[in-house]
């Protein structure tokens, strides 16, 4: 018996650049940065953001959408900001709690990247949840030219959490190329070693700054941009 | 509607198999409007020479917490949930809890989305 | 076939007492409550601290153990501070990254119970991961009697995540007796909705203060008395 | 030595039981001292009325990237390595790789853990 949906995803993704914001500590960042990133790019391209915590999504909260979507030829994403399409379960789960097991995770993956109708967007950004579970190894398994943008809150906790995933990732031979580091304490921390033991496998690291009341920005994202901070500069020449 | 997705995502795997003769199993759970399919995926494959059949598979689920099973038709749905559960089988688990232990943990054992069979190579 | 950790589990747990520290919400402070509470509970009682978190471990950073254990009569836990014996994953995986698929969580979940001698141990403080997937699932499951003790980050992102949780909890008529809200934020978000509709589903609601250079105190714990914090007597009143 | 703790957990399992004939079936993964583990049991047991036989079953690997099938047997690992097994089935992950496609995502398919299966109720 052959699962339909393998072959299905492969089509619908060829040609599409992949990136997976990834880091394997919670509330490091990742839904945070793929919701900058997706403000920053898509003044350049149409970008398709497909929140994969499936039971603890947040990008329909921070992207401030409730809608449902249209099931014309696929299914058709809503456009949460001027370029910007959102991909999220809690388009179908509404506010209800979803517990779901690995098994379920990936079918939920697979029917998801199936069913949706991508269109003319060629830049993916995939938020992972935390935990190195099945929406990781899904993404080895069925994404394998995947990049992994890697996030890590500037805290210990994070940093040997980080340090482990990035092990794996290099196991495997996967892209890293980026390191966020989100200040999100106040205090770097001291004895650094195992942030530069962290540091050492990426070719370049981003320092992303504490905002101040993010949160309130959700409602218009885009005076973010009015906030004199050079991350945005940096996150545009992440753009290639 | 999303059945046209579904049908491209099974004409992709029909061309990966390179057979001519295939069955085409359909899950219960999802509802899938089988004549809709099947007249996307006929249209699909226009041309190539692959016979198809189709079969619909009843859905079955087994609980994880005391291992009772039970089926789709035995199961209370509205219409709204219904649809919800056409998208996303996985749904499921926000509506409907085990008959015996009411827990929401349940694995559908049968009858979740489209598999395809390979009969006969060419 | 008969899995006998099962019965081996209901037999090595029964007549103790079970708080399962939560929130499907990552980096709110789950294993930092779990780390203050065993502190505060140790003065007490003999208090056993389980790292669910099987793919993430923070415990035996926090707790500054890398000591593996003595097999004798089953795996007998160190004593990472007094009265405090701690299990963890990383005493079998050591630093290495460890990545599992949901059924392989649910078989470590059950064998580290089941072969783990928990002697005259009659508190456990379960440490759980974030997002909604096996081993919150398997703690539903094998372990019907325990508590659920909530912890959210004063963020709209978390406030919305563990709502839904809550919700899950209440479908499965749980014990949900207090929630922790944790400020890690400086600023307590406003248009508190969402805060609101979190909190009246619990009797008690303790708000945890941001502590400075929290990281700082894992290598003597014991300091964190010393701060002039009301936490403390707070966290000793929840022990009954 | 947790051999102690697994037994104490078969005779928990088998008390449940309520039957007089049972198999044990024991995971080659864990590496458990079988003599050890049965002279566990047989002593926990003692005065109880039922036949008890073992059965080791051998360890088998399915990749879930390639579905390529291994054993146990197959692999090599460290003393070390083995150890860490013997407590923990999944620390395998770690060291073994699928011999075909290099990835650590794959499945145990057989020879786990320990199982009992029940032949005569009383
Ligand atoms: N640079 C930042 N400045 C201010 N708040 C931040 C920053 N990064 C993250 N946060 C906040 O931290 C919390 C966790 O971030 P989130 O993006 O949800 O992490 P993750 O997706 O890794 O779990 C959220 O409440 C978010 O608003
Ligand atoms: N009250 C607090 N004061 C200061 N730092 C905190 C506080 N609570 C949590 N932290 C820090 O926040 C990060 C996330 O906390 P952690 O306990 O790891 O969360 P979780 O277990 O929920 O993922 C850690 O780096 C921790 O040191
Ligand atoms: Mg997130
Ligand atoms: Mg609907
Ligand atoms: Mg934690
Ligand atoms: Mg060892
Ligand atoms: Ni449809
Ligand atoms: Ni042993
Ligand atoms: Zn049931
Ligand atoms: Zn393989």
């Amino acid at each position: 018996m052959i699962d339909i949906r393998v072959e299905g995803i492969k089509k619908n993704l060829e040609n599409k650049k992949i990136i997976v914001i990834c880091g394997s500590k919670g509330g490091v960042g990742k839904s945070t940065l793929t919701f900058l990133l997706s403000l920053v790019f898509s003044r350049f391209v149409k970008v398709g953001v497909c929140d994969l915590d499936f039971t603890g999504s947040s990008l329909h909260i921070i992207f401030n959408s409730t809608s449902t979507f249209k099931e014309e030829d696929g299914i058709v994403l809503p456009e949460v900001l001027k370029n910007v399409f959102l991909l999220s379960v809690n388009f179908f789960s509404k506010d209800n709690p979803l517990a779901l097991r690995g098994e379920e995770i990936t079918d939920v993956f697979l029917e998801l990247l199936t069913i949706t109708n991508w269109k003319d967007i060629n830049l993916l950004l995939f938020d992972t949840p935390p935990t190195l579970t099945d929406p990781i190894l899904d993404i080895f398994r069925f994404l394998p030219k995947a990049e992994f943008w890697v996030v890590s809150s500037n805290s210990i906790l994070s940093f040997h959490t980080t340090l482990k995933f990035v092990k794996l990732l290099k196991e495997m031979k996967k892209e890293i190329p980026i390191l966020f580091v989100n200040r999100i304490f106040e205090n770097d921390v001291k004895g650094m070693d195992v942030y530069e033991e962290l540091a050492k496998n990426f070719e370049k690291v981003v320092f992303v700054p504490f905002i101040k009341d993010l949160e309130s920005f959700y409602i218009d994202p885009y005076k973010l941009f009015d906030l004199e901070i050079t991350l945005f500069n940096e996150l545009q020449y992440l753009f290639t | 509607m999303h059945e046209f997705s579904l049908a491209r995502a099974a004409k992709e795997t029909i061309l990966s198999l390179n057979c001519n003769r295939i069955i085409v199993y359909i899950g219960q759970i999802q509802q899938i409007d089988i004549d809709l399919f099947k007249n996307a995926l006929l249209s699909e494959l226009n041309g190539m020479d692959v016979n198809v059949s189709f079969q619909e598979v009843k859905a079955k689920f087994k609980c994880n917490v005391c291992a009772n099973e039970f089926y789709y038709d035995e199961i209370d749905l509205s219409e709204e949930e219904k649809e919800d559960i056409h998208f996303l089988p996985e749904s499921i688990h926000i509506f409907v809890k085990c008959p015996k232990c009411f827990s929401n943990d349940f694995k559908i054992v049968e009858g979740r989305g489209v598999f395809i069979e390979k009969c006969e190579t060419k």
